[in-house]
Parts: structure tokens; sequence; C-alpha cells
């Protein structure tokens, strides 16, 4: 029963339906009166109210007469008619009959021709109450246009009020942060003292220079140790200073076996005796 | 008028405290862009203010001023007084009119909230074009209430805040002829038992065979 | 004020069109959303009518309301009571983490107080933005506790109990020592031996090097 046309209602039917005698020619008139209807429900309504002010009293079978004839004169015209007002056409021959007929003829599960006829009368009376409804709201003093807001509410002020988070935790790690920072730039890195190889070689050969015989590596680094945090430096550089110089034929290394003391001598004496003191002496003077 | 007047004035509470619960409530009302409601309004007063009773004892004290103080769903607001409009057309905004469709369907859903739009449209007797609805929604006066438990779970449609205030009243049970409607029978009959007009209780919550439009969930169970 | 309130509600014209007058000209004012001048209120109001009186017997009825009418450059409108002004502030919580300079100097006021700014930009090595002090100082943590003994007498800082309450510190001693410091893996390598946890009984009073932040007198002698 839910029909449709797809027109917009503007309840223009009052004045279309009045409008019967007009200069208008009839094909005009209801083509006009139809497209002014909002489906058949609508139309209906617009008959009934034709008829009597108070839809209560309208009998439902007048109408349904009315409604047909109404139909009917309109396919006489050969004007198009949107199915949902044939549908109802139909269905209101179908409920005139079922009024018609005698009620025993009634099946308890389907409704009887009263039934119907009050449904009908039930639906029209409730879609004419909204359609008062509606013109009665919008007839009320409105917002806006009949009473008023304030013109410029100033609304509140608000106010940040900020609260800081912090945890005990954060505190912690910040402070704790804080003085490892400071105690790190309080620490000042000591230049170490480094016994270069050449330092080394240099001091070597002018100590090779003076001796004549094999002498204990110990023994002349112990001579020109410096400082105890200096010693391995020194032992290390002087080590690599003496390797370096045996490679380059100024010294002689020998060690009597593993973990012994190392000696060195000046090998710049050509002669094979390696005990030679005068020969270390010779190249000690060159 | 004048004696109305005087006699509301003379209720004035002599009591400082209450009068300046009175002030306060007046200013918070009056600096509102919106509505207040008493929630809202008791969280700004000391506990155990009676804020209905202020608010309405403020409400008397304005009754026959220019401006009124008046209750738009349990929330106030100041409004000046209808009776004044003819002074106030400067102030007037000019609003595109409603259609006749848009306003019988405003009814319906006024008077039958929450309401489907199949409901609608039962009660037209046409379908509804969903730019009828779409012009409504746009007007701030209805809104989607939440889906009717029922086969396809259609959206339920109901009015806002703002449609009370529009037309001026104070709760969804002031609309004109609401009762008469009701001992008519016409806000039912051929539709659903549920199908009833909601007090205004009602209305802030979701009715039995409603669900919220979030809860998309069980829709799809 | 009530009695006056009431005795300037009687003062209420028993003239009915002059109260309807007055009842314009308020919802004119309410209405607008700006300030009328008289003359914009002249123009809605039959000629003859004496305009200003009928404003200034507004002003005065309302004058102890919680709503005004003030003049502002002979232009009218309503406004919120100035006395009311704290009822309608909203505050508006903002959390805000402190910023890692406010947590570094927070800490040494903490572990170091009483301690003076120069004191405290020597631990962190740099300068102290006055900014960071006023922020701690804002929070309620710290407080300026007196001014040390010294040239140029400078103002000394220490924590509040409110410091201990934020914290969950029963007394400043309960802050964590070096070790328990070092325990937590929080401190390695070396830390200066100046690193002591303040104790609470030095902080209840005054440091023999501290005088009151009163005491200006000694300070200018």
């Amino acid at each position: 029963m839910t029909n449709q046309l797809p027109t917009q209602f503007d309840d223009q039917w009052t004045q279309e339906v009045s409008s019967e005698n007009d200069g208008m020619t009839e094909d005009d008139r209801l083509l006009v009166e139809l497209d002014g209807f909002e489906g058949p429900l609508d139309l209906l309504l617009g008959l009934a109210r034709e008829k009597k002010l108070d839809i209560s009293q309208i009998s439902i079978a007048d109408l349904a007469t009315q409604y047909i004839d109404y139909i009917n004169d309109l396919k006489k015209h050969r004007l198009e008619i949107a199915a949902d007002y044939l549908v109802m056409a139909a269905w209101l021959v179908f409920l005139k009959s079922k009024l018609i007929l005698p009620s025993e003829d009634e099946e308890a599960e389907s409704p009887s021709g009263d039934q119907l006829a009050a449904q009908l009368a039930f639906r029209l009376k409730r879609l004419e109450a909204m359609r008062a409804k509606g013109t009665e709201l919008m007839a009320r003093p409105q917002l806006g246009e009949d009473f008023f807001a304030a013109g410029s509410p100033l609304g509140r002020q608000t106010v940040a009020k900020i609260e800081y988070k912090a945890e005990l935790f954060d505190l912690l790690k910040a402070y704790s942060l804080l003085q490892q920072r400071q105690s790190a730039q309080g620490y000042k890195v000591k230049k170490r003292q480094v016994w270069s190889i050449k330092k080394a070689r240099d001091r070597l050969s002018s100590l090779l220079g003076m001796s004549i015989e094999w002498a204990p590596i110990n023994e002349l680094i112990a001579s020109f140790m410096g400082a105890e945090t200096a010693q391995k430096t020194t032992v290390a550089s002087t080590f690599g200073a003496t390797l370096e110089m045996a490679r380059d034929g100024v010294i002689e290394i020998k060690q009597s076996g593993p973990f012994q003391p190392l000696y060195v001598k000046s090998s710049n004496m050509k002669s094979s005796d390696v005990n030679s003191v005068t020969g270390s002496k010779e190249t000690a003077d060159e | 008028m004048s004696e109305e007047r005087l006699e509301s004035a003379l209720e004035m509470p002599l009591d400082l405290e209450r009068l300046d619960d009175l002030r306060i409530i007046e200013a918070l009302i009056f600096a509102s862009p919106e509505p207040l409601s008493e929630q809202a309004l008791r969280e700004e007063l000391d506990e155990g203010v009676e804020v209905l009773a202020l608010l309405e004892e403020l409400a008397t004290q304005y009754s026959n001023r220019g401006i009124h103080l008046v209750s738009i769903d349990g929330k106030w607001a100041f409004r000046t007084a209808a009776d004044l409009a003819p002074f106030l057309t400067k102030y007037k905004i000019v609003k595109k009119k409603l259609s006749r469709v848009a306003q019988e369907t405003l009814a319906i859903i006024a008077y039958h909230q929450p309401v489907t739009r199949a409901e609608i449209e039962d009660v037209r007797g046409v379908q509804t074009s969903s730019g009828t609805l779409d012009v409504l929604l746009e007007t701030g006066w209805i809104k989607m209430r939440g889906r009717r438990r029922a086969p396809g779970r259609p959206i339920t449609y109901g009015t806002t805040d703002l449609f009370l205030d529009q037309f001026g009243l104070s709760k969804i049970d002031d609309l004109p002829g609401l009762n008469e409607l009701k001992g008519a029978g016409l806000l039912d009959g051929t539709v659903p038992a549920s199908f009833e007009v909601p007090s205004s209780q009602k209305l802030e919550t979701l009715m039995d065979d409603e669900v919220s439009l979030e809860d998309e969930d069980e829709g799809e169970e």
C-alpha cells in the first residue's frame, strides 16, 4: 500500500479542485490535479475533504466510489496515470465488494470489509492530523523569527591551568645524568709518556757507542728509565729499537735462552771476535 | 501584568546565599551560547544547591519581562518574549521555508518518534524522497536516533533539542495536541505496538526496540 | 542586597505602556549582536518615549542581578556582573611534562637545598634562565626559603611539602642517596664528594647562613 509518486506535494489540491469551472480545458485541469497529489492516499484525502470537513463522518464506500469515478474519468481522457493510483482504485473496488457482501462469508483470517474500511479511515485521519500538526508547528513562534537568543553571548573565559607532571624517577635520572656529566667534565686525560722507538734508538746508539762489550739490555734501559709509569713503554721501545738496529747491522744481539737477559753490542767492528772490546769502542767512535 | 510583576518580585529571597546562587545561575545561562543543562549548572555551584528550584524561581522572576528564562528538554536559556516579535523584526533571520512535504514529515517524526522511514511512508502513503529527510537533518531539528531492532535494522529518527528550542517547546510532551492524538489512537494503530509516542524522559535514551547507531556489530550477526 | 533589590522592584512602573517599553528595550538590547545606541533604540519605539530614562531604570533594576545593563561608549548591552567573573571562568587543566632543564634544576634544589641560583648554575655548569625557576615556583614544588648571608644576599631555594607529596616522599631524607642511585643503575663513575642528601632537620628552619626573606633590613645594612 506504500505508493510512489515522484512529484512534490504542494497543497494545491483545494485550489485545483475548486477550479473545475475555470476556463482551463478539462485535460489540463486533470493533469495538473493529479500532479498536485502526493499519492493515492493524498488524493483520497483531497476527495474526502471536498465532501466533508470531518473525515470521521465520511462514508468510506462513498469515498471509494468517488475515487474510482475520478480515476475512470482520467482514463477516459487517456491520461497517463501512475500505477499506484490504479492499484488503489482496484483495491477500492475490492473493498466496495467486500462491504456489500454479507459478512458471514468472511473467513476469520482475512479482515472484513468493515475492518478494511476502518483501517483506511484511520490512515486518512492520521495523515490529515499530521498534516495539520505540521502547519500548526510552523505557525508557532519560532526562534530567530519571533523570539531570539542573546545576540552576543559572551561565553565563558577559559583559563588554561598548567599542571606539571614529573615522576621521581625522572628527577633522579636527571640528577644522576647531570652529576655524571659534571664529573666527566672534571676528568683530564693525562698525557701518556710514550718512549718512541726513534728516541730509544738514539739513546741506545749513544749508550752502545760508549760500551765496548756485550751489555745486558735491562741495565742499559735502567740507566735511562724515567718514571715507573714509563717503564713498559721504555722496555717495549728499546726492544723494538734493538731489533731495528740489528736489522740495519748496527748492533748485534745475543740471548742465552728463552727468558734470559738480552745482550747487545755495537757491531761496526768487522772482527768476528764479538768479545773484542776495542771493536765496539771503535764503532762507537765513528 | 505589573501587579503580577510586583508579586513575583516580592518573592525574592532574603537569604543572601540563595540570592548569590540565583545571580550565578543567571550569569552562567546568560553567558552560555547554548542552553545549559541543570547538570552543568549544578557542577558550577556548591553541592546541595537546589538548582531546579532556583531555576524555577528565576523563570518566575523573568516571566513578565522582555526576556524569558525557558527550559528546553531540561536545558535552560534566555529567550526574548514571543509577544515582542513585532519589535524585533530587524533581528529576523530569513530562512528558507520548509516545503509542505518537509513540514508533514517533521510533524510525523515529532509526534511518532522514534520512527523509521518506512513508518513515515506508511503515514504519508508515499515514498519519502531522501531529499526531504536530508533537508530536515540539515535544519538540525531531527537526528538519527538509532536503529530499530527489526529486520533490516532500519534507522530511527527523532527530534533534537534544537527542534524544541526552535518551536518554543520545553519538552516533547508539550507538542500541541499530543494527548488528543494519543487519545484518539492516531499515534498507534496499524503500527507496531512499540511504536508509541515517548515522553520527554524517554527521548534521551534509546527505546527497548532501538539500538545505538554505533552498535553496528549486533546488526551483522 | 536583597533589600535593595526589593526596593528597585517596587519602583517598577505601574504604567503598563511604560512597562511594555521597558520590555521592548530589554529584548532589543538582549537580542542585538552589538551594543545598541540610544538612537537605535529610539527608532524602534514610539516617538516621545524617554529612552534614556527607561535605560537608567532598567540598569537600576538589573543592578544587583547576575546580569547588568551597562553603557559602553554610549551604547547599551547586557553583561554578566563583574563580581561573578570567578564563577564564569572555566579552568582547563593542561598537563605538561617538566622540561629536562627544569627536572635537573628541581633535582639540584632537592639535593642541595638550600641552594642559590649561582650554586645551581655551578652544578649545572650553565646559566639557569629565570623562566626555569619561575616554572618550578609555579608548580609549587619549590619555594624561596630565605637569603644567604653572603655578598649580594642571594635568595636560597628549597623544596616544599607539595614536593614531598608529588613525589611520594614522606621526608626529604627519603630521596635516594648516592649508593641507592648507584644501586638503581642510575649512577656510575665518579661522583663528587659534595653529593649528599640534605637532612630534613636542616630544612625546617633557616640555616645559619640564611636569613628570612622578610628580613630585608639586614640585607640593606
